[in-house]
C-alpha cells in the first residue's frame, strides 16, 4: 500500500465548487447553466473513477494542503472507504443532475440558479468527507454539507419549507456540535485524529471513560445525519425539498455521510476491536436495531409517498449502521455494501415519486390508484426497488441484507439477525400496498381524483418518451404507451377548457416536456438497472470489491 | 476597631465618598446630578491613592524641603486622573447640552423613553 | 488626625451627601463646589500642594463653571421640595459597593505610617534619591510627571485635546473652520 | 526598530492634529489624512509585529527612564496581533466612511484618537498607562457616538459616558489597591510584587476585583454590557462597526494582560475565588448574551448583544489559562473584531441600500442586495463556527483549552454556544434568502450578481470594506497555524 501524492482527490472536491460560480452567473441562461452542473458532474466522476483502479490495488491519493492545526494536516485521502463514498456521490449525481433538469423545468421552479448551485456546493462538500484523512477535515465538509443543502431544503420558501430548514439547521449544527466535541475529545486524548485502519492507537491506553464519551459523542453526532432515533425528525420534514434533493441528498450525500461518519469513527479512529472492548458497539447496535423497527412501523402509517420513502431511508439507514455496530466482519461488509444499496435503490424510488408528482402533482398514496396504468415504466423501477428493499433476491437489498444476516448470526447477535427479519417483513409491509394501488386498483376508482385534472401535457410528453424508451426496453409497455397519449391528447382541450392553474404549466411545457420528461425517465431506468445488477453480479460491480477491500484492511479478515 | 477606624479615616471617608458617588451615578434621575455623581466618585478614588501617599511629619515632595517626603508617584497620577476627569465632564456636560436641545428634558428616564419611542 | 482634618472630614462628606439629596440642581453645584474647595484642603493637608492647587483650579473653578454654563444653556428645573426621592436599588449597590472595601479596611496600611509599601517602595525611593540628579527638578512631583511618567503627561494631554474636539462633534460645531 | 513602538502611538495622534489644522484649510480633508496617517500606521504596526513574531518581544522604556521608574512599553506576540488588528480595521472602515461619513475634519480627528488611545492600550506595560490610554478610548468613543445626528446618538452616547466612567474608574481604584499593597505601578513588576505580599491579602483580591469588574465593564460582560446596545445602534454605521470591532476587543485584550502579567496564572490558582469570577461572568454572558440578541428586532442591537455572548467565550479562555485556550483566545479575539466589524459594515450597506434597519426588514434581502446578503451570511456562519472560517478555530482552540483544564461545565457551554449563536442568526438567513420582501417583485430571479450600485449612496468602498471583511473571515484561518506557532514564546513567558 503506497501513499500517492496527487491532486486528484481536491480536483474530485473541487470541481464542482468550481461551477457554482459559473452557474450563478449564467443565471438567465438556463441551458448554459445546467451544461455546467453536467459538466462537473461528468469531470467529478471522471476523477474519481480514476482512482479507482490504484485503490482496488491497495494505493491510496493524497492531496496534502499543509497544516491546519498542530498535528492535524489539512488532507485528502482517497482511500479504499472514501472511494466507495465518493464514486456512489459522484456516479449518483450525474444521474440526478439529468433528472433535476427535468423536474425543476417541468415544474417550472423558482430560484433555480440557487438551487444548482446549492446542488454543486453540496457535492463539494460530501467529496470533501468521503476523502477527509481526519475527523477535523470531515468535520469541515460535514458543516459545510449542512450549509450547502439548507438552501435546498428551504427552497420553496413556504412556511413549512422555512420551517423544515430551521429544524435542519438546529438538528444537524446541533449533531455538528456533538462531532466537534467527540473530535476534542480525540485529539486531547491522543494527539491526532487522523483516520488510520483498525483504529488510532493511542486511543486503547486512553482513560475508557472520556473513550467512551468521545465514541458517544461522535456517534450521536453524525446519527443526527444518520437519522438514528431519537435524532431523525428532520428528515421527513426535509421531505418538502424538491425531490431530486431527496433522491440525492437526502437518500445518498447528506445521510450517508452520516453513515459514512459512524464507519470512520468505527473503523479508522477507534477500530472494531477498540469499540468492542469500549463496550460501545452494543448499545449502538441496539439504537440502530430500535431505529429500524419502530421506523419501519411508523413508515407503514404515512399516506404522503415521500413521508413514507423518508421514514424507509430512516429505518434503511439503521441497517448500515447496526452493520458497523455488530462489528463482525461479515456484518461490516453488509452494512458498507448496503450504503451504494440502498442508495441505488432508494433514489429510484424518489425519482418515481418525483416523477409522479410532476406528471400528476400526487403526492398521497391513496390518490394513485391505478397510477401504474398512466406511468407504467416509472412504477415499475418503483416495484422493483422497492422488491429490493424488502431484501427479495435479485435486487442489490438482498445482498447486503444477506451478509448483515449471516454477520450478526455468526456474531451470536440473533437479536439483532430477527430485528433485521421483522423489519424486511414490514419492508414489504409498506412498499407493497403502493405497488398494489399502483397496479391493482382500477383507474375508474380514481376519476375524481387530482391525477385525473392534472396537467395533462405532462403525460403526453411521457407518452412520446415512453415510446422511445419501451423500444429500448422491448417490454410490452407500447400498448400502454399510445393509449395513454390518446389521453394526452383528450386531456389537452380538457385542461384549456379548465383554464385552471395548471393550464400554464401546460403551455410552458409542451415545447420543452418531451425533453423534461425523457430527462427524468431516463434517470430512473438507469437507477433501477443499478439496483438489478448489484443484485445480480454484485461481484461485477467495483463497490463489493471496494467494500471487501475496506475490511480486509481494517479487520485483517477477507469475507 | 475604634482604633483602627480613626487611623484609617482617610480611607473610610475615601469609601464613602465612593458610596455617595456610586448612588448618584447610578440613582439620580438628573442627568447633570449624575455627571457630579460621577466627579465625587473619582474623587473618591483620588483620596484613597494621595491618602496612601501621606506620612506622617513628612514634607511635600519639594525636594528643597527637609526629608522625608511623601510619595510623590501617587501626586502625579492624581493630578492626570483630575485632568481625564474634568474633560470626561465637559464632554457629558456637552452631551447634555445636545440632549436637552433634541428633548427639552434632563430627565434620563424621559429620555431614555423617548430614545427608545423614536 | 486632628481636629482640623476631623473637621475638614466631616464637612467633605457633609457636601458630598448634599450634592446627593438635594434636589435644586443649582443648590447641588454649590455644593459640589464647596466639596471641591474642601477637598483641595484636604490634599494640602496630606501633603500634596500641587494637587491642591490643581483641584482648586480645576475641580473647584473650571469644573463647576462648566456645570453653571450647563444649566445656563439647559433648565434649572423647577422643585417645591428640597430634597430628591430616595432610590432604593441604588442605594442597595452602593452600599454593597462601600460594605465591599469595609472589607479591605483593616488590611491597609495606617494612614501617615512610614513603613507602608508605598513609602517603602523602590520606585518612590528611586524618586526621591535621584529625580533632582536626572532631570534637575526640585519638584519631585514635576520631575515624575515630566520626565519618568511623561508619557502619561502626554496621555493626558491627548486627553484634553480629545475632549475638545469631542465637544465639537458632540455640538456639532465648527470652531477651527 | 525599537522607536517604532513609541510611534505607533505617536503617528496617530500627529495625524489628528493635522487632520484637524487641515480642516482650516480644506473642508472635508480629513479622510485624506486620516488614510495616509493610518497606512503608515499600518505598515509600521506590520515591522512591529513582523519583529516580535518571528523574534522576541519587544520592551522599550519610553523617555531612556528604564522601568519600573519610567513607563515600559511592551509588544508581544498577543499585543503584536492588537497593534496590527488596530490599523487595519481602522482602514477597512475608512474605506466604508468615505461615502458613509460623517465626513467632517473633527470627526476624523476623532477617529485618529481612538485609534491612538487603542494603540496605546495594545502596547503599554504600565497598569496606570494602561487607564489613560483606557480613558483616551472611551472620551473618542463616546464622542463618536454623538457623532450621529440623531437625537438617540446623545443619548446613548452619554449613558456610554456614565457607564464606562464608571468601569474605567472602578479599573482606577484596583490598581490603586495594588498600588497600596505595593508601591509599584509597571506590570511585569506589579506580578512579582504582589506575588511577595502575597495572594491571600486582601488588598490584592481587592484589587483583582476591581480591575477585573472595571475592565468587565468595558469588555461589556453581562450584566454590565447596558451601555453597548444603545451605543451602537445610536452611532452612525461606521462609527458602530470601528467601536464593536475595536474597542471590545482592545479591553478584553487589556483584561487579558492584566490578569496574566499582572496577576499571573499563579494567582488564579491560589485563589479558586478569582478563576470563578472570570468562568461564572464569561458562562453566564455567553448564555444570556445568546438569549438577549434572540429576542432583539433590531439587527444592530442583535449583533451586540452577540458581542456579549462571543467576548464570554475569550473570558472563558482567559478563565482556564493554559497555552491551548491563549492560543484560541487570540485567534477568537482577532476573528471576532473582523467578522463583527464586517457584519455591521453590511448592517450598514443594507440600512444604506434599503433603509432595513430591523430583523423583519431583512425578509427576501437577497433578491434586493445579493452582494451585501451574501456578505452577511458568510460572516453569519462564520461566527456560527462553520469551518473553516476563523470563527471555528477560535472555538476550537478554547474548547480544546477547556478540555484541557478539565472544565467540563465550561467546555459544555461554549460547544453549545454554537447552537445559540445559531438561534439569532439562522433566521437571519432564512430571512434574506426564503422569504420575499413586501414589496419586492416575487421572482427576484437577481442571483445574478448586481449589487454595485442598486441602491443610491452605497459605494463600491462602502461594499469593498464588507466583503474585504467576509473573505478575511475566512482566509485568516489558514494564517492560524502559523500565528499560533509564532505564539509559543509569548505563551512562555505568560503561562510558565
Amino acid at each position: 500500500m503506497t501513499e500517492i501524492t496527487s491532486l486528484r482527490p481536491l480536483a474530485a472536491v473541487l470541481v464542482s465548487a468550481a461551477v457554482i460560480v459559473p452557474i450563478l452567473l449564467s443565471g438567465n441562461r438556463p441551458n448554459l447553466r445546467e451544461s455546467w452542473t453536467g459538466l462537473a458532474a461528468l469531470a467529478k466522476f471522471a476523477v474519481v473513477a480514476s482512482m479507482v483502479p490504484a485503490v482496488l490495488a491497495g494505493d491510496t491519493y493524497v492531496t496534502d494542503l499543509g497544516e491546519f492545526l498542530p498535528g492535524v494536516r489539512f488532507a485528502l485521502e482517497a482511500d479504499a472507504l472514501g472511494v466507495l463514498f465518493g464514486l456512489l456521490a459522484s456516479l449518483l449525481w450525474i444521474i440526478t443532475s439529468s433528472y433535476s433538469i427535468g423536474y425543476m423545468r417541468g415544474l417550472d421552479e423558482h430560484n433555480q440558479t440557487r438551487y444548482f448551485a446549492a446542488f454543486a456546493g453540496s457535492l463539494s462538500a460530501a467529496m470533501g468527507v468521503a476523502f477527509a484523512s481526519n475527523l477535523l477535515v470531515l468535520f469541515v465538509f460535514y458543516e459545510l454539507l449542512t450549509v450547502a443543502t439548507y438552501p435546498l431544503v428551504a427552497h420553496d420558501e413556504t412556511d413549512e419549507a422555512r420551517a423544515a430548514g430551521r429544524k435542519y439547521l438546529a438538528y444537524t449544527f446541533g449533531g455538528g456540535v456533538a462531532v466537534l466535541a467527540g473530535t476534542a475529545l480525540v485529539y486531547w486524548l491522543t494527539g491526532t485524529v487522523a483516520f488510520t485502519p483498525g483504529g488510532i492507537e493511542a486511543l486503547t491506553g486512553a482513560d475508557p471513560l472520556f473513550a467512551r464519551l468521545a465514541f458517544a459523542l461522535l456517534a450521536a453526532g453524525f446519527g443526527v445525519k444518520a437519522a438514528l432515533m431519537p435524532l431523525h425528525s428532520w428528515l421527513p420534514d426535509a421531505m418538502v425539498a424538491p425531490t431530486p434533493v431527496s433522491a440525492l441528498l437526502h437518500a445518498v450525500a447528506v445521510v450517508k455521510s452520516g453513515v459514512f461518519g459512524i464507519a470512520r469513527v468505527v473503523l479508522d479512529v477507534f477500530g472494531p476491536d477498540a469499540v468492542a472492548d469500549l463496550g460501545m458497539g452494543l448499545p449502538l447496535a441496539a439504537v440502530a436495531a430500535f431505529t429500524l423497527i419502530v421506523a419501519s412501523v411508523i413508515a407503514l402509517r404515512q399516506d404522503n409517498l415521500k413521508r413514507r420513502l423518508a421514514f424507509s431511508t430512516v429505518s434503511q439507514l439503521s441497517y448500515i449502521v447496526l452493520g458497523l455496530a455488530v462489528l463482525a466482519p461479515t456484518s461490516l461488509v453488509g452494512g458498507l455494501l448496503h450504503i451504494p444499496a440502498h442508495a441505488f435503490m432508494k433514489i429510484t424510488l424518489f425519482f418515481a415519486a418525483g416523477a409522479i408528482h410532476v406528471e400528476t402533482h400526487t403526492d398521497d398514496i391513496s390518490d394513485m390508484a391505478g397510477i401504474g396504468r398512466r406511468m407504467p415504466l416509472t412504477m415499475t423501477a418503483f416495484a422493483v426497488a422497492a422488491a429490493g428493499m424488502a431484501g427479495i433476491p435479485l435486487v442489490a437489498g438482498f445482498v447486503s441484507k444477506y451478509f448483515l444476516l449471516i454477520g450478526s448470526v455468526s456474531a451470536g447477535q440473533t437479536l439483532f439477525a430477527v430485528a433485521l427479519l421483522v423489519s424486511g417483513v414490514m419492508n414489504i409491509g409498506y412498499f407493497w400496498p403502493v405497488v398494489y394501488t399502483a397496479f391493482f386498483e382500477t383507474p375508474e376508482d380514481s376519476d375524481e381524483k387530482p391525477l385525473i385534472e392534472g396537467p395533462l401535457g405532462g403525460r403526453f410528453a411521457w407518452g412520446r418518451a415512453a415510446v422511445a424508451e419501451a423500444d429500448a426496453a422491448g417490454g410490452d409497455a407500447p400498448s400502454d404507451a399510445v393509449a395513454d397519449g390518446g389521453h394526452a391528447a383528450d386531456g389537452h382541450t380538457d385542461a384549456h377548457g379548465h383554464g385552471d392553474g395548471h393550464a400554464g404549466g401546460w403551455e410552458r411545457r409542451s415545447w420543452t416536456g418531451g425533453e423534461s420528461t425523457w430527462f427524468m425517465l431516463g434517470p430512473i431506468l438507469a437507477v433501477a438497472l443499478g439496483s438489478i445488477v448489484l443484485g445480480i453480479v454484485p461481484d461485477g460491480a467495483v463497490f463489493l470489491r471496494v467494500v471487501r477491500l475496506v475490511v480486509a484492511g481494517v479487520t485483517g479478515v477477507t469475507v | 476597631m475604634i482604633a483602627a477606624l480613626a487611623d484609617r479615616a482617610y480611607f473610610v471617608a475615601a469609601f464613602l465618598l465612593l458610596g455617595v458617588g456610586a448612588y448618584m451615578l447610578i440613582g439620580d434621575r438628573n442627568l447633570v446630578k449624575k455627571v457630579i455623581g460621577m466627579n465625587v466618585f473619582q474623587s473618591g478614588i483620588f483620596l484613597f491613592l494621595v491618602a496612601s501617599a501621606f506620612v506622617t511629619g513628612a514634607s511635600a515632595p519639594l525636594l528643597t524641603e527637609p526629608a522625608p517626603y511623601v510619595s510623590p508617584l501617587p501626586h502625579v497620577l492624581i493630578l492626570t486622573a483630575i485632568v481625564v476627569g474634568v474633560s470626561l465632564t465637559a464632554v457629558a456636560l456637552g452631551l447634555i447640552v445636545r440632549i436637552y436641545e433634541e428633548y427639552g428634558t434632563l430627565r434620563a428616564d424621559l429620555v431614555e423613553e423617548v430614545g427608545d419611542g423614536e | 488626625m486632628t481636629p482640623v482634618e476631623a473637621v475638614l472630614l466631616v464637612f467633605v462628606l457633609a457636601t458630598a451627601v448634599a450634592t446627593a439629596v438635594l434636589r435644586d440642581v443649582l443648590a447641588v453645584i454649590i455644593a459640589f463646589a464647596a466639596y471641591s474647595l474642601g477637598i483641595a484642603v484636604v490634599w494640602l493637608l496630606l501633603r500634596a500642594p500641587d494637587v491642591g492647587l490643581t483641584e482648586a483650579a480645576v475641580g473647584a473653578g473650571v469644573t463647576t463653571l462648566l456645570f453653571l454654563l450647563t444649566i445656563a444653556k439647559t433648565v434649572r428645573p423647577p422643585s417645591d421640595e428640597l430634597f430628591v426621592d430616595v432610590n432604593l436599588p441604588a442605594l442597595g449597590v452602593s452600599g454593597l459597593l462601600v460594605a465591599a472595601l469595609a472589607t479591605t479596611l483593616t488590611a491597609l496600611p495606617e494612614i501617615g505610617s512610614s513603613s507602608t509599601p508605598v513609602a517603602t517602595s523602590r520606585v518612590t525611593n528611586y524618586y526621591l534619591d535621584n529625580a533632582y540628579a536626572e532631570t534637575g527638578v526640585e519638584n519631585a512631583v514635576t520631575a515624575v510627571l515630566a520626565g519618568y511618567r511623561g508619557f502619561d503627561t502626554l496621555g493626558e494631554a491627548v486627553v484634553v485635546f480629545a475632549a475638545l474636539i469631542g465637544l465639537l462633534v458632540v455640538l456639532d460645531r465648527e470652531v477651527l473652520a | 526598530m525599537s522607536d517604532l513602538v513609541a510611534l505607533l502611538v505617536v503617528v496617530p495622534l500627529l495625524g489628528s492634529l493635522v487632520a484637524l489644522t487641515a480642516g482650516i484649510v480644506r473642508d472635508e480633508s480629513g479622510w485624506a489624512v486620516a488614510l495616509v496617517t493610518l497606512a503608515v500606521q499600518a505598515a509600521m504596526a506590520a515591522t512591529v509585529a513582523w519583529s516580535v513574531l518571528s523574534g522576541e518581544a519587544i520592551s522599550y522604556a519610553v523617555g531612556g527612564f528604564e522601568p519600573p521608574f519610567g513607563i515600559e512599553l511592551y509588544v508581544d506576540g498577543l499585543s503584536a496581533a492588537m497593534v496590527v488588528l488596530v490599523p487595519a480595521v481602522a482602514l477597512g472602515v475608512l474605506a466604508y466612511a468615505r461615502r458613509a461619513g460623517p465626513r467632517s475634519n473633527r470627526f476624523y480627528a476623532t477617529y485618529l484618537l481612538l485609534v491612538t488611545g487603542l494603540t496605546g492600550m495594545s502596547v503599554t506595560g504600565d497598569a496606570f498607562n494602561l487607564y489613560v490610554f483606557l480613558e483616551i478610548t472611551g472620551l473618542t468613543a463616546y464622542a463618536l457616538v454623538a457623532s450621529g445626528d440623531r437625537g438617540r446618538s446623545a443619548v446613548a452616547a452619554l449613558k456610554y459616558l456614565l457607564v464606562g466612567t464608571f468601569g474605567a474608574s472602578l479599573y482606577l481604584l484596583g490598581i490603586g489597591y495594588a498600588y497600596v499593597a505595593t508601591g509599584t505601578l509597571n506590570m511585569t513588576d506589579l506580578a512579582s510584587e504582589l506575588a511577595a505580599v502575597g495572594y491571600a491579602s486582601p488588598l490584592v483580591g481587592a484589587a483583582f476585583a476591581f480591575v477585573v469588574v472595571g475592565l468587565f465593564v468595558k469588555v461589556a460582560m453581562f450584566p454590565l454590557h447596558t451601555w453597548q446596545p444603545g451605543a451602537y445602534e445610536g452611532a452612525p454605521d461606521a462609527v458602530s462597526a470601528l467601536i464593536a470591532s475595536l474597542v471590545s476587543t482592545v479591553s478584553a485584550y487589556a483584561l487579558v494582560r492584566v490578569v496574566l502579567t499582572v496577576f499571573t496564572p499563579e494567582y488564579l490558582a491560589a485563589v479558586p475565588l478569582a478563576r470563578t469570577l472570570l468562568a461564572a461572568t464569561a458562562a453566564v454572558s455567553i448564555v444570556v448574551g445568546s438569549l438577549l440578541a434572540v429576542s432583539q428586532t433590531d439587527i444592530k442591537r442583535m449583533l451586540a448583544y452577540s458581542s456579549v455572548s462571543q467576548f464570554g467565550l475569550i473570558v472563558a479562555a482567559l478563565s482556564v489559562t493554559n497555552g491551548t485556550a491563549l492560543v484560541g483566545l487570540a485567534v477568537h479575539l482577532v476573528g471576532h473584531a473582523v467578522m463583527k466589524g464586517g457584519l455591521f459594515l453590511a448592517a450598514g450597506l443594507v440600512s444604506t441600500g434599503t433603509g432595513a434597519r430591523s430583523v423583519t426588514e431583512y425578509d427576501g434581502l437577497a433578491g434586493r442586495m445579493p452582494v451585501a446578503a451574501g456578505t452577511f451570511g458568510v460572516l453569519v456562519l462564520a461566527m456560527v463556527g462553520v469551518p473553516p472560517a476563523v470563527g471555528f478555530l477560535g472555538k476550537w482552540y478554547i474548547v480544546l483549552g477547556t478540555l484541557e483544564a478539565g472544565a467540563w461545565a465550561l467546555a459544555t457551554v461554549i460547544l453549545l454556544s454554537t447552537l445559540l449563536t445559531l438561534a439569532y442568526f439562522a433566521r437571519l438567513l432564512e430571512r434574506m434568502y426564503f422569504r420575499d420582501a413586501a414589496e419586492a417583485a416575487p421572482d427576484a430571479t437577481a442571483v445574478a450578481d448586481g449589487g454595485e450600485g442598486d441602491a443610491d449612496g452605497v459605494s463600491t468602498g462602502m461594499y469593498a470594506a464588507a466583503v474585504a471583511a467576509a473573505l478575511l473571515a475566512v482566509a485568516l484561518a489558514a494564517a492560524v497555524p502559523a500565528y499560533q506557532a509564532a505564539l509559543g514564546p509569548t505563551v512562555e513567558v505568560l503561562l510558565p
